[in-house]
């Protein structure tokens, strides 16, 4: 029940102080917060669009929740999305082959790029010891340039790829239709298959039982016969791989190509606070993955339908995030009025 | 007799976790002078108590006087200035400071507002010298023995002036010598007019040097006695409800093959320091043998070697006959060896785990507790049910966090999940350390089944007490080498602790002859 | 070129007639890319173009009248094209040529609606394409700086390297040999507009390898480019170092004390396209399907006014080589040597 | 460029590049020593070079050309103070430190750049009339390579930021409040039984993590962009905390490892008349700062382990 209450009430408070800040700075919440419930359910346009802004976060924060479980800090999920869009892309355009093989395909190329980016700093940890952190990060900003550059390159100097065949396509005229064009794509489905991979993988084979050993103790696990550099490593490539599967979702359904970039999506630094939303957990990234994509995508509305500025919704959804991490008070808090009550 | 001058009293002290009551309405009164025991079972709440005392934890009731006077100790801030420190059960030291910076922290000297460690460590030195301590104060504790560690603790209370001194357990993890030393030094505090409370499970201890006992069980004070009108065993009944055995019960030994057989073996430690030194060790099957020695005469590497967590640098490890130099931990295990290791949250467990999944740890991955990579949960629930009921795992159940564990209950799922795979070959490396002596008499007698069944086990252990009654053999390690092996009944204490200096046995006999001739002069 | 918008007023006159039915109604809106309609760049340009046009017809900011929509992120730009078409705008803008795909998409969704995209070309039938000549007006940039520089030797800083940065770069350097081929011309990619400190770092290197005049087309990044400059020149007064500014005229951002080190700026006046389009919009000329480049001739690119620094007849030559370019003269490379689009 | 040339031209710059991560990296380096991640470092540097240009644009008039001097210090204060959020979150409400950093970064961009638009009515505020600024240091740059290569061209904020790194260095591990610092950031339970106020140092800790990232982020916007905008600090906070674990957590290590950052940024300015690197793809070439960190991270930095405690609020009495 807390459970639930907590992340509630964390919403809630994160709203009230946004509204506060409207109010002060001379805007009319209700009318904001009209326009941010619009933007994410109010017609199936929008919903479609939220959805498919959801898709990638729950990879994204599938891939710092995996390596977070595991003991480690993945800073490095936005390279690897990076990495695993170009991969999808190029395999999705360059190919020509019957749906059925080429769009697993693709999808295979954006997980497999994104775990080949893990992999260095996953080996760099295993083999020397050297913090995970530092090295995702650089490699975010090489994974950045490469592919500026690989694009270049495919492109004979141009500024995007080609865009992917049919046949490597998640988008579809069917979840077109029904959401009034919206960019909805099956990669929803993906995601969530995803999440219940990475809670079997946890949850119920013996590899998530050494990854999450390992992650906790070193020492005891090597003990007990597991292989720590195996499993660091292991632990790494299948952060990647949920990290490039964002990608191949940016990829193959939202964009079907990809552009030259001046910087980070940003995806993948908003998948920890996904991750960590959903306290690391399969579910909890649903959970987290949801709040963050709505809001993200209905605080559109609110410069188009209340005009609101944009930074406002950022204020809202930082404060959010920061009530969600406080959660400990509202317990106390909670807990405190309960007593309260029993006392009466 | 003096007027009882009480310079601590814990009058009705109640400390709650939860619902849980860990202190239920004891009192303690501590004398001028005296030493005074606190005995209890693992668990009973010793050492929330102390740390009551000590401001770590706010009781729910009763009031605490010092030199009479009701105070209110509201953290350790106000404790250290009512003159009390306390060593902890478990250090309470930062490991990449040296001994000097542990000492002074929270109350360093300073010149012109920088550190003054070189007058720190002068003043260290001196009190060190002072109490017999023998302790460099510019070494890191990191690099220190546990011994060593322990007299900085000490330290760091001496240093602050406290009169009133709480050592919990300070015995746990000493060697013998050390522990002589450690009473040495408690003597010479109290002739300064510091008073102690002491706690140990070492009963012998509790006789040698305590003036007082006071008893607790589950939580509440039994009361408190006068140690020269007691004995271990009404000491012991008391802490545990019901008669003790201590000399635990075993027929004779019939070993048969070769179990364990170690040639000439070299390894070094992490710092490539050789520490086993052409050991030869051989154990068989239906026999216990001991490795008595100082800590730090090549122990932990010998184990760590057979075991296959440390590379050796030569010679040859053998299991039934099978080698296994240099194999990977999983193989050893799978060749027949269980472990119970010397540290156990290093080792041990995996403390953020389920005590459940701990007692897995060895065989998650096989049949029936896994298929095809498929975890059974629910074996594992059953299988870690059962182990928890056979070895007497005191826990709400097999979902609990293994940190929440006493050290006791810990240790007993350790030896049920090593001893449940029914290894060819035990290694128990100090397994009973910091356990009451309930807990030790049932570890010793599940060896001796081990033993019994036709298994062969490996002890280790500082404690001789324990390696003279549980071994069939001992082997006594010097130096990286097995310099000499005796039978129990063939030796005896006195003799073992020259042969674990680095004594021949000849050299040792005509000690022990000159040492008697001594006696008589005197 | 700076006042075209006033005389669009005078020849609005149908606007009060037809002004009660939606339908008849025109309104305009566009779609920024992540810089925001005041990123001193081609989105507060375009904006620019459409707030008066706006007030010249008595438009008010809103549905019906004119807006714009921000769009944090290229994930975006569908949504926010897609409401504004669903907000019933009869025109909407796309800003940038990053939004070429989205606009493709949407636009053949949204038929009853007109689009237009700059800096890219969509093949749709209701979508008009702007397209500029940036290597014209940069093209006079690089004959300025030629004229100008005393070491000569000339930069060129680029932000990222793409089609329409390079016409920039190619521009710069035809123009700057078209003076004389012995200058160099030092040319460098930061890889990114909004890396300030690698502009700086550039800056600097060219600086002081003896480059007095840096022509910049990197946004963000020729902040730190205008900032070494004007280091250079607080702590020596008499430093010969200069900056072109880009897109619009960037003199302010030139000011040190009393001195200044913008030598001139290269215009790109997507304010002009975007009222352009708006006004044949309005009155049902539309130009749907096509694509229009805007260059000298149109007044899309120019040098800006402020030339403070440049005496009377290199302006004169300047103009020389303007007059040249628009009879077509003086033909202006599109790409720069060897980076040619290979298919 | 000759070999010289290249050398004159990489030091000073590599310097000028490292100072504000310096400052960010020690700011880092007293949170996580106290035990507290710090992640929100670059929230903290945006608000530092947004309340930088504020307050040198508002106040030139009043300070003249000390006003990047005194913006420092107003920039140090409210970054100080914003870093008060993610300390009351991460040490009293034992927040997750990492979740409370990301939000603290979300939250500082959102602010500074809504109160751009307030105040100045557009997407970045005006530029500064007066920056940092630098200068050459008489005697020093006469002497034959040396001068030249460290003591032309100077920023006072590049000097400063090389003394604040020796005295970080000197607080934290030659005075008590040092010793306490590490001490709570070790083994918070021993520092507890010593009479340490764990949650307070760690809260000082942090609010000087706050200050020192808000000076890093005004001495960026005043020697780079000289305005502030969305883009001016991005990415700058995750490479000082780069910095920081490649320093291994140590004032002058952090600092030496910012100063590689600046030189391998600077290798790949130079790196077209470099004839190795001259071979390298434009493209690719941006690239090589972050190839170059990995290559020295695996050549010869190897491991480092952050302090025990770090990442783990402090509960009284648990184990
Ligand atoms: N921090 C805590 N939270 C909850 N319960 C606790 C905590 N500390 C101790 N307890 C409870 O209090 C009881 C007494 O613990 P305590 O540490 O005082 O035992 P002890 O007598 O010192 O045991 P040992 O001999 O093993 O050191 C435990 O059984 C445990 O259930
Ligand atoms: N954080 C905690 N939560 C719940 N119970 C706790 C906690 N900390 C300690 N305990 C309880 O305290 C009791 C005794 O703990 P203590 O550390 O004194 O045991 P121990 O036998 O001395 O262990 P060790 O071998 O580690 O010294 C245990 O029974 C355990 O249940
Ligand atoms: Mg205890
Ligand atoms: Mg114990």
């Amino acid at each position: 029940m807390i459970n639930i209450l907590v992340p509630v009430i964390s919403v809630i408070l994160g709203l009230l102080v946004g509204a506060i800040v409207m109010v002060v700075s001379g805007y009319d919440p209700v009318k904001g917060y009209i326009a941010l419930w619009n933007g994410i359910f109010g017609d199936s346009y929008a919903i479609g669009e939220t959805i498919r802004q959801i898709t990638p976060y729950i990879l994204a924060g599938l891939a710092v929740a995996f390596a977070f479980r595991t003991g480690l800090f993945n800073i490095g999920v936005e390279g690897q999305l990076i990495v695993g869009w170009f991969a999808a892309v190029y395999v999705g355009a360059a190919f020509d082959l019957p749906k059925v093989i080429h769009l697993p395909l693709a999808i295979l190329a954006g997980a497999a790029a994104g775990a080949l980016w893990a992999f260095l700093p996953g080996l760099l940890k295993a083999k020397m010891k050297i913090h995970e952190v530092i090295v995702t990060i650089m490699m975010n900003y090489v994974a950045l340039y490469v592919v500026n550059a690989l694009i270049k390159t495919w492109s004979g100097g141009g500024d995007k790829t080609e865009r992917i065949k049919e046949t490597a396509s998640l988008r579809s005229d069917f979840l077109a239709s029904i959401t009034d064009y919206s960019r909805l794509h099956y990669g929803i489905i993906l995601a969530l298959l995803m999440v219940v991979l990475m809670w079997f993988l946890l949850e119920k084979t013996t590899t998530g039982f050494e990854l999450k050993a390992v992650g906790f103790n070193e020492n005891a696990s090597e003990y007990a016969g597991m292989k720590i550099g195996k499993n660091i490593i292991l632990a790494m490539v299948i952060s990647g791989a949920f990290a490039g599967l964002a990608g191949a979702m940016e990829g193959l359904g939202t964009f079907g190509n990809m552009y030259t970039r001046g910087g980070f999506t940003g995806i993948g630094f908003d998948g920890i606070a996904v991750a960590l939303l959903g306290a690391n957990t399969p579910l909890g990234v649903i959970f987290g993955a949801v709040l963050f994509g709505s809001l993200k995508y209905g605080a559109l509305n609110m410069p188009n339908a209340a005009q609101i500025p944009e930074e406002i919704v950022q204020i809202v959804i930082a404060l959010v995030i920061f009530f969600v991490a406080c959660g400990y008070a509202i317990r106390l808090l909670l807990s405190k009025i309960s007593k309260k009550k029993e006392a009466k | 007799m003096k007027p009882l001058e009480y310079v601590i009293e814990m009058l009705n002290i109640r400390k709650e976790f939860g619902n849980f009551v860990a202190n239920d309405n004891i009192t303690l009164q501590l004398r001028k002078g005296e030493i005074h025991a606190l005995l209890g079972e693992n668990g009973a709440g010793k050492s929330t108590l102390m740390n009551v005392l000590f401001g770590l934890y706010q009781p729910e009731g009763g009031e605490i006087r010092v030199r009479g006077k009701k105070v209110a100790i509201t953290d350790p801030n106000v404790a250290n200035e009512l003159g009390i420190g306390m060593v902890h059960q478990h250090f309470m030291l930062v490991e990449n400071f040296t001994v000097t910076e542990n000492i002074i922290l929270g109350n360093e000297p300073t010149k012109g507002g920088s550190l003054n460690i070189s007058a720190a460590a002068k003043k260290v030195a001196e009190l060190s010298k002072q109490y017999g301590l023998n302790v460099d104060p510019y070494a890191k504790i990191e690099d220190i023995s546990v011994g060593m560690q322990q007299r900085v603790e000490i330290l760091k209370t001496l240093y602050r002036g406290a009169e009133i001194l709480i050592f919990d357990e300070p015995t746990a993890s000493l060697t013998p010598q050390e522990i002589m030393e450690l009473i040495t030094i408690m003597r010479k505090l109290i002739k300064e007019g510091k008073s102690i409370i002491l706690i140990t499970h070492k009963l012998q201890e509790i006789m040698d040097v305590s003036d007082r006992v006071t008893v607790i069980r589950k939580g509440k004070g039994i009361g408190t006695v006068i140690t020269s009108e007691s004995s271990p065993e009404e000491l012991a009944s008391l802490m545990v409800g019901r008669q003790v055995i201590f000399k635990t019960e075993k027929g004779p030994a019939h070993p048969t093959d070769e179990v364990l057989a170690v040639k000439d073996l070299v390894v070094t430690d992490s710092r490539n320091v050789e520490k086993v030194k052409g050991l030869n060790l051989s154990v068989r099957r239906g026999e216990i043998v001991g490795i008595a020695g100082i800590d730090g005469n090549g122990q932990s590497e010998l184990i760590e070697a057979i075991t296959g967590l440390r590379k050796t640098k030569s010679g040859s490890v053998s299991i039934n006959g099978k080698d296994i130099t240099n194999k990977r931990p999983r193989q050893v295990t799978e060749s027949g060896v269980g472990h119970i290791p010397q540290d156990r949250h290093k080792h041990g467990l995996v403390l953020d785990f389920p005590i459940g999944y701990n007692i897995a740890l060895q065989t998650y991955y096989q049949k029936p507790l896994s298929k095809g990579g498929i975890i059974d949960y629910k074996a594992i629930d059953r299988f870690a049910e059962q182990i928890i009921e056979q070895y007497d795992v005191r826990t709400q159940g097999a979902h609990e966090p293994a940190r929440a564990l006493s050290g006791g209950n810990q240790q007993k799922a350790i030896i049920g999940r090593e001893v449940e795979r029914d290894p060819d070959l035990l290694i128990a490396a100090l397994p009973t350390r910091g356990l009451d002596v309930g807990a030790i008499e049932f570890i010793h007698r599940r060896l001796i089944e081990q033993r019994d069944s036709g298994k062969a086990v490996l002890l280790i252990s500082f404690e001789l007490d324990e390696v003279m009654n549980v071994s069939d053999r001992i082997a006594v390690i010097y130096d990286g080498a097995i310099i000499d092996t005796v039978k129990p009944l063939e030796t005896d204490e006195q003799e073992l602790g020259l042969l674990m200096a680095g004594h021949s046995r000849k050299e040792a006999a005509a000690m022990q002859a000159e040492e008697g001739d001594d006696k008589h002069v005197q | 070129a700076c006042g075209s918008g006033n005389d669009d007023a005078s020849k609005d006159n149908g606007k009060k007639e037809g002004g009660g039915e939606k339908t008849s109604e025109f309104s305009v809106a566009m779609v920024t890319d992540v810089g925001g309609i005041d990123d001193k760049s081609f989105n507060q340009a375009a904006w620019k173009g459409i707030k008066e046009f706006g007030e010249a017809n008595d438009m008010e900011k809103g549905d019906g009248g004119y807006d714009y929509l921000q769009s944090a992120g290229e994930e975006d730009y569908i949504p926010n094209l897609n409401a504004l078409a669903r907000r019933d705008f009869s025109l909407v803008f796309g800003v940038g040529f990053m939004m070429q795909d989205a606009m493709d998409e949407i636009a053949s969704q949204q038929k009853d609606t007109e689009f237009a995209i700059i800096d890219a070309v969509v093949d749709q039938p209701n979508t008009a394409s702007i397209l500029f000549k940036e290597q014209e007006g940069s093209y006079l940039a690089g004959v300025a700086a030629a004229l100008m520089t005393e070491s000569k030797k000339v930069g060129f800083v680029g932000g990222m390297e793409n089609e329409v940065i390079h016409r920039f770069e190619s521009g710069f350097v035809a123009g700057v040999k078209a003076v004389d081929p012995e200058i160099d011309v030092d040319v460098q990619y930061a890889g990114a507009f909004d890396k300030a400190e690698t502009g700086k770092t550039m800056a600097n290197r060219m600086y002081s390898s003896g480059v007095d005049i840096i022509f910049h087309a990197a946004g963000g990044t020729g902040n730190g480019v205008f900032s070494e400059a004007k280091e250079r020149k607080s702590a020596d007064p008499d430093a010969n170092v200069w900056v072109i500014g880009v897109d619009s005229d960037q003199y302010d951002e030139g000011a040190v004390g009393d001195t200044n080190v913008t030598l001139t700026s290269m215009l790109k006046r997507v304010d002009v396209a975007v009222e352009d389009i708006a006004k044949r919009a309005k009155e049902g000329d539309f130009p749907g399907g096509e694509t229009h480049v805007y260059g000298l001739d149109e007044d899309g690119v120019d040098l800006a006014d402020s030339r403070g620094a440049i005496p009377e007849e290199v302006m004169t030559k300047i103009e020389d080589y303007k007059e040249k370019i628009k009879s077509g003269e003086i033909e202006v490379p599109e790409y720069p040597e060897g980076k040619e689009p290979k298919k | 460029m000759s070999f010289l040339e290249i050398l004159y031209f990489m030091a000073p710059v590599s310097i000028a590049y490292a100072a504000p991560l310096i400052f960010t990296a020690l700011g880092g380096v007293f949170s996580e020593r106290s035990g507290v991640v710090n992640i929100a470092l670059e929230g903290l540097m945006v608000m530092g070079a947004f309340i930088g240009i504020l307050f040198n644009l508002f106040f030139y008039d009043t300070f003249g050309s000390w006003t990047p001097w005194v913006a420092l210090i107003a920039a140090m204060i409210v970054s100080a103070v914003f870093s008060l959020l993610h300390a009351v979150a991460s040490i009293t409400f034992r927040a997750d430190q990492v979740v409370s950093g990301v939000a603290i970064n979300m939250l500082g961009l959102a602010v500074a750049l809504f109160l751009t638009k307030m105040i100045f009515d557009k997407g970045q505020t005006d530029f500064i009339k007066k920056a940092i600024p630098n200068f050459n240091i008489p005697v020093l740059q006469d002497i034959p390579v040396i001068g030249p290569m460290l003591f032309k061209g100077v920023y006072g904020s590049s000097i400063l930021a090389i003394v604040a790194a020796f005295v970080a260095w000197y607080v934290i591990f030659k005075t008590p409040f040092g010793l306490r610092l590490r001490s709570v950031g070790e083994h918070p339970m021993a520092a507890d039984t010593m009479g340490i106020h764990v949650n307070r140092i760690r809260y000082i800790a942090v609010v000087i993590s706050g200050a020192l990232a808000g000076i890093g982020g005004a001495i960026y916007s005043q020697t780079m962009t000289r305005d502030f905008g969305h883009a001016t600090i991005n990415g700058q906070g995750f490479m000082a905390l780069a910095a920081m674990i490649f320093g291994k957590w140590h004032p002058i290590g952090a600092m030496g490892a910012a100063i590689f950052f600046g030189f391998a940024q600077a290798l790949a300015v130079v790196g077209p008349s470099i004839p190795i690197i001259k071979e390298i793809p434009t493209g690719y070439l941006h690239a090589l700062p972050y190839i170059l960190t990995i290559l020295a991270l695996a050549g010869f930095i190897g491991k480092a382990t952050g302090p025990k405690a770090s990442g783990k609020p402090y509960i009284k009495g648990s184990r």
